[in-house]
Parts: structure tokens; sequence; C-alpha cells
């Protein structure tokens, strides 16, 4: 049972300048900030670690941070560029029993994340989602394609937060 | 019931039409498409089951659009749904009946606002005979609005269409 | 029958076709009672009540589905062979329909007097694979296509086992013919074959348990043969959405679902014949004891079809109690089981009756 | 000339009378037997996420019904638990122990439609019914307390809508005596059917590594022998002061981990349930059950991940703050989701007919699973 300093030192002595930072401003989980490129290894190293046992991933999350600049469309909506998008990982140890948070932020414009499928099978329908709902591309997933909206769905990703909604698909009018 | 009613209520020869017949076969074996959508399935379910009772109407479950007569639609239609449900409707032969059933396939229930993959009423898609409200509504209403459909088909003519 | 008419209107073909009929009305008017009381069976063995808005309990609902269906567009799918198509709901219900001129409904109600009735009924059943078969295939629908092997795979594995059971009782009762295997049990239920038959000796209690394992098996077995529960798997619900007749609508529909219920009636029809008595009072006629022995005929029709329903009903009653079997175990349960019991048992009973 | 075989692609869904809803399976057959199984969701997509970005927080409330819509407290209960951890509020005892009964009827409830589905699945439709009877009993109960039948806006961040009906108490312990002898009855019709037994023994056998990897919770994980239960692990609400057990798989007609041992873990559950109502139901403190909720509900920024004991298993509610009155993020850790993961791998070599009772114990619900 380790909390997320300790978790977090161990970290930086393993990787180093791969991690990132560890913010405990938040009112209930410290979240460790690690590398996009790096997380598969890292990865590894939280599972198989005798001290960690990190063996279940309980949740991905894409989230859009909406940091960039705001401009605005002709017809009034919010265009965003620039700023990242996030993963949150959020780990478990069915043997040692802790928890913890990680995060990575890759660029909104390219956003790129390493896939975690090699050390958590379950990642691989979040993945997924997170590439269906924000456009976050997994490196090595072995089938990234949508999984919630159409496979033939052409107007975005749906929970960035300057996401418009088409006018019509496949004939069916979207709007009320 | 039109026929029996006339039949057992005045004690006269039955003095029916054939076509009161022929609505009377079709509102009393109305065999809905065993099919479900979300939440208002499960009340769908639930008035299949025990408690309520679809059999006592004559309504049971097939499986096969091929061999139904009423499709409920019991839930959210999505987008990637709806094509489909174009499709189980098209292969259903005539006549045939739709039951919408909740506030989703109305008019998108909740979800009309924000959904961005929710269709707004299945009659964007389909023709639909009866509404059924509620969210989900409760199996009484469901049997409310099988009624009201039982309404329908006794008034339809087989001479001018209805649809 | 046949002969009665024969003699009165003296035509062959008019006679043939009167003597036709009766299995037909037979066959409808048990098929509509029969899904009626499938129905309510089911209704209240879950605490239902099962079609009410039809008449009295709901007695009219199978005349209701049935002109409904009568008015229901008839869909041909594209890709579908269309005269196998329609060949096959037709060959189906001629097969189930067919079996019915040899069975003796009582004495004196019979369509055919063939010697061979038991033979005849067990080729002409069979027909019912073919069409099955064809329905499957011509669809072009997958699940159909799996049903019909399922279908038919199944129904030729169990005519084994039933047609073992058969074997022992043609050795036991010397004859093919139905009338004369039902003749050979009467005056009580103590003479019905599952009891040994009607010579009293050793040989008959000797032969008690295993007439009880034969008409076991031959249960089990025809069960399997007209797809009911546990044994349903060709038209597995909740796997193959409805089997072999996925793509038919209407009344080539409504002629599988007839059919099935003309089956299940034939199979009971059998088995009473083979090991109940047949159309044999169990305890003796009212007509023969107050002296109006045209009576009699009539009696054994009711309990001919009373043992028959009650057969069909233990079906039903079969069907809403258990799950299904697996393709796999289907098969286990023939082959494995059914056919080398059956086949002990034929020759058993053929040792003790030659004791 | 050697025999060429083509491998035949089977499309089930989303209209089939077995897949729980709108899921489309894609089975690679070869003759009856399961090459692959690619599940294909989404067709019940309604945008949760989306909703809960627009909405304040208390208006999330009603939305979390109608994700896992057999289970709608346990989705109230977790995303208010959630909701509370993030702004630091503590509520009454009266309305914690409102809120573990609610959520245990309701995990008798849910599973009573999953073990009633699984039956029909394979073939059994009379305890179908038996058990939707019995769920109805529950729903009188749920609708005698705030009025809805399945989805109720009940929990709400701080309290709860209602104070329970008078009559609630007296009622549940009528039902409690009413459902044990049910369970027996269940246990006589379907678990120990033979045939039942010869379908689930050794069919989709789920061995625990394998279970962790793929992050299955719930039966389908404990159903693999491990005792993992979050309201043990990672104790919410006043979990931590109930005696009960954690019922695991233990192979008791075949191998650990197969169809039937999923099954049966959700029966005993039924029975554990029972048992914390019954710790619970006659000593309800007395309070008043909406003084904790906070007049302006606006958390402070953070985040946080909450989760609880869902009758699916794990449900986790990941919720961003941005300091404003509606959330900047909640995403949803449904446990049917990333159970039906499983399906691809449980359903190699099986039959076409085994695919259906593989389904069956998994147990899923679409609402939560496409959100």
């Amino acid at each position: 049972m380790k909390n997320s300093e300790e978790i977090f030192e161990l970290l930086k002595k393993e990787f180093g300048e791969m991690i990132l930072g560890l913010d405990k401003d938040t009112p209930v989980d410290p979240i460790i900030s690690i590398d996009p490129m790096q997380v598969h290894k890292i990865g590894a190293f939280l599972r198989d670690n005798e001290d960690l046992k990190f063996d279940s991933l309980m949740v991905l999350s894409g989230v859009d941070d909406a940091n960039g600049t705001k401009t605005k469309d002709e017809d009034g909506t919010d265009v965003i560029s620039g700023g990242t998008l996030s993963v949150y990982y959020h780990l478990h140890s069915t043997i040692q029993k802790h928890k913890i948070t990680i995060k990575v932020s890759t660029s909104r414009e390219n956003p790129e994340v390493e896939s975690v499928y090699n050390v958590w099978r379950t990642s691989d329908w979040h993945e997924r989602e997170a590439f269906d709902m924000f456009g976050i591309i997994f490196k090595n997933h072995p089938d990234l394609r949508r999984i919630l909206m159409p496979y033939d769905w052409e107007a975005g990703f749906p929970l960035r937060k300057d996401y418009k909604n088409p006018e019509f698909y496949q004939g069916m009018k979207v709007p009320y | 019931m039109g026929l029996l009613d006339k039949e057992f209520s005045d004690g006269n020869i039955v003095i029916a039409r054939a076509e009161d017949l022929m609505n009377w076969a079709r509102l009393s074996s109305i065999w809905q498409l065993g099919f479900g959508l979300a939440c208002c399935a499960i009340e769908m379910m639930a008035t299949s089951a025990s408690h309520y009772d679809f059999d006592r109407f004559g309504v049971i479950p097939r499986n096969t659009p091929r061999q139904a007569d009423a499709i409920i639609i019991s839930g959210t239609v999505t987008l990637k749904m709806a094509t489909r449900i174009k499709r189980l409707y098209e292969q259903m032969p005539d006549p045939k009946y739709i039951i919408s059933m909740g506030s989703c396939a109305n008019c998108g229930g909740p979800y009309w606002e924000h959904g961005y993959h929710v269709l707004k009423g299945i009659d964007r898609v389909i023709p639909v005979d009866v509404y059924v409200p509620g969210c989900p509504p409760r199996p009484e209403a469901l049997l409310e609005g099988l009624l009201k459909l039982q309404d329908k088909i006794r008034h339809e003519s087989m001479r001018k269409k209805t649809a | 029958m046949y002969q009665f008419l024969y003699n009165l209107i003296g035509n062959e073909i008019i006679a043939g076709l009167l003597v036709a009929v009766v299995p037909l009305t037979i066959i409808l008017v048990f098929a509509l009672f029969g899904i009626w009381l499938e129905r309510k069976v089911s209704a209240h063995m879950q605490d239902r009540l099962g079609p009410m808005r039809t008449g009295w309990h709901g007695w009219l609902q199978t005349v209701a589905d049935l002109m409904k269906m009568l008015q229901k567009e008839d869909i041909i799918a594209h890709d579908a062979d269309k005269s196998l198509y329609n060949i096959a709901p037709v060959l189906v219900f001629t097969g189930s329909f067919a079996a019915f001129a040899v069975i003796p409904f009582s004495s004196k109600l019979l369509g055919s007097e063939v010697e061979v009735g038991i033979f005849y009924l067990l080729a002409i059943s069979s027909m019912v694979v073919a069409g099955i078969l064809m329905a499957g295939w011509s669809s072009n629908n997958k699940y159909s296509l799996l049903g019909a092997m399922r279908a038919a795979a199944q129904i030729v594995s169990y005519e084994i086992p039933t047609a073992l059971v058969v074997l022992s009782m043609i050795m036991f009762t010397g004859t093919l013919s139905l009338d004369k295997m039902s003749q050979m049990q009467t005056s009580s239920f103590w003479n019905w074959n599952i009891f040994g038959g009607a010579v009293f000796g050793l040989s008959k209690f000797l032969l008690i348990p295993f007439m009880f394992v034969g008409a076991t098996i031959m249960f089990i077995s025809t069960l399997a043969e007209v797809n009911r529960v546990p044994f349903d798997i060709p038209e597995a619900e909740s796997e193959l959405v409805a089997g072999y007749f996925t793509e038919y609508c209407g009344m080539k529909w409504g002629m599988f679902m007839l059919s099935e219920y003309g089956n299940m009636f034939a199979v009971s029809a059998v088995i009473s014949i083979l090991f109940l008595g047949g159309y044999q009072s169990p305890i003796g006629y009212l007509g023969n004891t107050i002296g109006a022995s045209w009576l009699v005929p009539f009696e054994q029709g009711f309990w001919f079809i009373a043992k028959g329903l009650t057969l069909v009903f233990v079906q039903m009653w079969l069907r809403w109690t258990l799950p299904r079997l697996r393709v796999d175990q289907l098969m286990t349960v023939c082959w494995k089981y059914l056919i080398p019991y059956a086949f002990l048992n034929l020759i058993i009973i053929g040792i003790i009756s030659i004791l | 000339m050697a025999l060429k075989t083509e491998t035949m692609v089977l499309n089930m869904g989303p209209q089939h009378p077995s897949t729980h809803g709108v899921l489309r399976l894609e089975l690679e057959i070869e003759g009856e037997l399961i090459i692959s199984v690619k599940p294909h969701i989404g067709y019940l997509h309604r945008c949760f996420e989306k909703h809960a970005e627009a909405m304040s927080y208390p208006q999330v409330v009603p939305y979390t019904d109608r994700l896992d819509y057999l289970a709608s407290m346990g989705n109230n209960f977790g995303y208010v638990v959630a909701a509370e951890k993030l702004m630091g509020i503590q509520v009454s005892e009266r309305v914690e122990y409102i809120r573990v009964i609610m959520a245990e009827l309701q995990r008798i409830a849910s599973h009573l439609v999953a073990i009633a589905t699984n039956g029909a699945d394979i073939g059994a439709l009379t305890p179908f019914l038996y058990l939707f009877r019995d769920r109805e009993y529950i729903l009188s109960l749920f609708e005698m307390t705030c009025g809805g039948r399945m989805l109720y806006n009940y929990m709400w961040i701080g309290g709860l809508s209602h104070d329970i009906h008078p009559d609630f108490v007296r009622k549940t312990k009528e039902f409690i005596k009413h459902f044990r002898p049910t369970v027996v009855e269940l246990n006589n019709l379907l678990t120990f059917n033979k045939i039942f037994i010869e379908r689930t023994a050794n069919i989709g056998v789920l061995p625990l590594d394998t279970a962790i990897n793929f992050g299955a919770s719930g039966p389908v994980l404990r159903g693999s022998g491990l005792a993992f239960d979050v309201r043990k692990e990672d104790p919410y609400s006043i979990y931590n002061r109930l005696d009960f057990e954690i019922p695991t798989g233990k192979g008791l007609v075949g191998t650990v981990g197969d169809c039937w041992d999923r099954y049966y873990v959700r029966v005993l559950e039924m029975e554990q349930s029972l048992r914390i109502i019954e710790q619970l139901i006659d000593n309800i403190p007395e309070g008043d059950v909406q003084s904790a909720i906070p007049k302006r509900i606006k958390p402070p920024k953070g985040t946080v991940y909450s989760r609880v004991e869902n009758p699916r298993g794990e449900l986790g509610y990941f919720i961003i703050s941005d300091g404003n009155l509606n959330p900047f993020r909640v995403k949803v850790r449904a446990p049917s989701f990333v159970n039906l993961e499983l399906m691809g791998e449980l359903s190699k070599g099986h039959l076409v007919a085994d695919v259906i009772a593989i389904l069956g114990s998994l147990d899923i619900v679409l609402g939560e699973i496409d959100r």
C-alpha cells in the first residue's frame, strides 16, 4: 500500500525526465503527469513492479482541456485552436490495494498518445472511445476505429468543446 | 371486438360486414416484433410478463419481422439505429402498425437538445400509428396505447388507404 | 371407412376425397385448439391469463390469428429460390397431414386400412425433413439455413430410436397394422401394451419394465422429431431468431405452424396406439353395458382423443418447464443413450416374446 | 482434390432476441463453431457525457438513471457519492441508511432480470416470467417511495428527493419474507436443472488473470474466484459497518469462472443483499433527508474518481470540475462496457448456442455500454 507521493518518487527514480510532475491541488486524488509517448513503458513498469502491481486499469478517459485560444466562428460558435487534449488513467491494484491517477497531455492539433493496449487489455475499447469522442490517436493500437458513433460519421469528434453538429446524417435531420 | 359485441350484447343475428370480421381478426392478433431499444424495452418486457400480460390481448412477441404485425419502438432511437429500424419496418408484411413508446421515440425525450446522436422522434423515419408518452411509460400506458391502436384498426376500411 | 363410402357412392375418387376430408378437419380443428391450448397452458403455468379478449377465455384467438395471417402481405425475398420457397410449406404440411391417413381414431373411423400402417407412417413423416431443408435453403437466410441443417440432422437421427422401438412393438404384436394393434389391447387398461399386452402369463410381468423403457424412449425421440423443447433447437428463438421459417410470413408460415401442431398430435397418437391401447377404453364401454352398440365407436373416438391430448399436454408442460439443449448435446442424447438403450430393449423384448 | 471450406459471417443483431437490446455481434462461424466474435456497439449512444457537460450538477442525476436502466438507484448513488466527495458534503445517517437499502433492493431487482434473461436465452421462459413477477414487488416499493417505477431521480446531491413512505418498512419486511422462498424455487426450477447446468457449466471459462487484465468487475470477476467488491475494497456510505459476505465462483458444477459460476454468484448475492436490508430496515435513524442539500451546488475546481458497486460491477464516475455550475467533464466507467470486451475472448471455440449463454452470463445493459 503506497500513496501517490511514494509512487511518484518511485517513478521519478526509475524514469526521470519522462515523469512531468505531481499535481496535489486537486481536492481528492493527486495526479501524476507523464510523457504521452512513454506511457506504455511506464504502464508496464507500474503493472509489473513488485511494490506497485497495478494490474487493473479502472478507467481511461479522454478530456478536452479547452485551454487554447477561443475564436468566434461566423455563426457564433466557438472554435478552439491550440491547447491540449488529455488522457487520464485511473489505476488500481487488486494485490496491493492502492490507487493512482496518471495524466498525459498532448497537443490539440496533433493529438498522439502511445497505446497501453499491450499492458492492460481493458484499454482497447476505452482508447477507441477516446478516439471516437476526442480524436486522440493512440499509436500502436491494433484496431483504432470509431466505436460509439457510426463508422461513417464525418462531422468530427462530438465531445470536443467546439464540436458542431451536422444538419443531416444519411438524410435524417439531426437537430431538433 | 365489434363482431362479438354485436353478437352478445343485443342478441341479434350477426349482421356484420366482412370488413368488421377482418378488422376484428387483425386487432385481436397484433403480434409485436420482439425488439427492445432502451429503458422502455424493460417496461415492454414487464408488460408482457405475468403482472400485466400482453397475451390477454393476443399480443405475442415474434422475433422475426416477417411474422410481426406491429413494432413497438421502445426507447431512444439513435442515428446509427434509425437506418436499421427503417429496414426492419420495410421487412414487415402489410398491414403493419407502429407504436412509438416513450418520449425518446416520440420526440427525442430528454435528449432532444444536446443529443448529437439521437434521432428526435421516430416519425422522422417511419410513420407512427400511436404515440405513448412517458419516460418510460408505465405498462398500463402501453396497454392503453395498444387499445388505441385496436380502436384505430377497428375503424379501418380495406377500400380506402388509412396510412 | 373408405370401403363403406365406396359401397355407398360407388366411385373410388369421390370416396377417397370424402375420406380425406375427415383427417383434414381433425388436423385443422386440433391445430386451432392446440395453439390456443398451448397459449393457455403456458399462461397459467406462468401465472398469467393468456388470451382473454376473443370470446370466452380467448377461445377464438387462433381463429383470429389465422384470419389475420390470411390478410397479410405475402413477401418473397428477392434472393429467395422462389419455387422451392413456395413448395416447402406445402410439403411439410402434406407430410404431417398424410400421416393421419392411417391413424385409427376409432374402430369405424379410419382413413385407410392398409396393412403396413406403421411402416407408411414412418415413411411419410420423413417427408417433413425434405420440406424443412427446402425451406431453409430457399430462404437464402443464414439463420434459416442453420435451422434447417439442425432440423435435418435432428429429425433423421431421432428416427432411429423411434424406429427401433416401433420395431420391438411390431415384433411383440406381430402386425404392422395400427388398427390391429389397437384391437389387441382391448377390454381393460391392464391389457395395454405398456402393461405387457393382453396375453396373461409370466412373460407379461417380465415385459412391463421394458415396455415402460420403450415408451419413454419413444416419447423422448418423438419429442425431438417434432422439435419441441428441450429439443427445439431448429427454431431456437434465442439463437436462430425463428429457425428455418425465419423468412416466411402470413399463411405460408401458418402452414408450418399447423403442421407442427398436427405432428404433435400425430406422434402422441402413435404412442397411444403402440403402448396405451389406441382407441380402446381403459374401463370398458358404456355402449356395451346399456346395449347400445352404436355408441361404442364414439366412445372409442373420445378415448383416443383424450389419450392424444394428454400426451400433447405433457409435451407442452415440458416445453414451459425445461431449458433447451445444445446441438451437440442433442446428438449425444440420441446416439449415445437412446439408440443403444432402444436396441437393447428391442433384443430383450424379442427374447421375452419368444419365451 | 482437397475440399475447400469457407467460413460464414453471421450478423447477430442489432435486432436479435437475445442480444439484450441493440448490441450487434459479428460472428465468424464454421458450421456452428465460432472462429471469432466481434461486438459492435453504439446503437444506443445517447450522448450522456455531452449532456452532463451542458447540465448543472443536480440536473445530471436524471440522466444517470438512464445509463444502466436496470439499476437506476445504483447509478444515482454513484453519481451523488462522487459529487459529494468533490464538494466535501457529509450526509445524515438517515439518508445513508435509506440509500443503502434502496441500492440493495435495486441490486436484487437487477439480478432478477439478469438471471431471468440468462435463463430465457437458454430456453427456460417460465422462470423469466416468475422473476419478473417478483421484480414488480420491488418496483412497487420504489414507486411507493418516489413515484418512479424504473427511473427514479431519487438520490440528490446531499440528500434524497423524498422521505420514505410510512408503510415502506413494513412492506419491505413483507417482501423479504416473500422473496426467500422464491430463491429456493428458482434454484429448483433453473439453477440446478440438469439441462441448465449442461448448457452453462464449463462454457465460457474466464481465468482470473485474464479477468483482471481485461478489467472485469462485479459478478463476472467474482465468478472467476476473486472476492473483489467495491463495497468492501473501497467502502463508501455505511458499507464498512455492515456485515455481509462476498460470494465467489467455486466451480461447483464445472470449472471456476464458467457461465454457471457467474450466474450462481448473482443468486448468492441476492441473499447477501437481503441480509444487508435486514440489518438496516429496523433501525433507520430519524432525521431530515434534505438537510444537507446545499443551496448552490458549485463544487471547487478539481477532479474526483469515485466508484461504487453496481449490480453489474464497478461503476465509476470521473468528474472534472472547473468551478462552474456545470461539470467540465463527466466520464462514466460503465461495468458492462468493460465486461463486454471479454466477449470475443470467451466465445472462442464454442458453438453458436454458447455465445448466447455467455452473453447472458455477462449480463450487459446497452444503456451504460453506449451511454
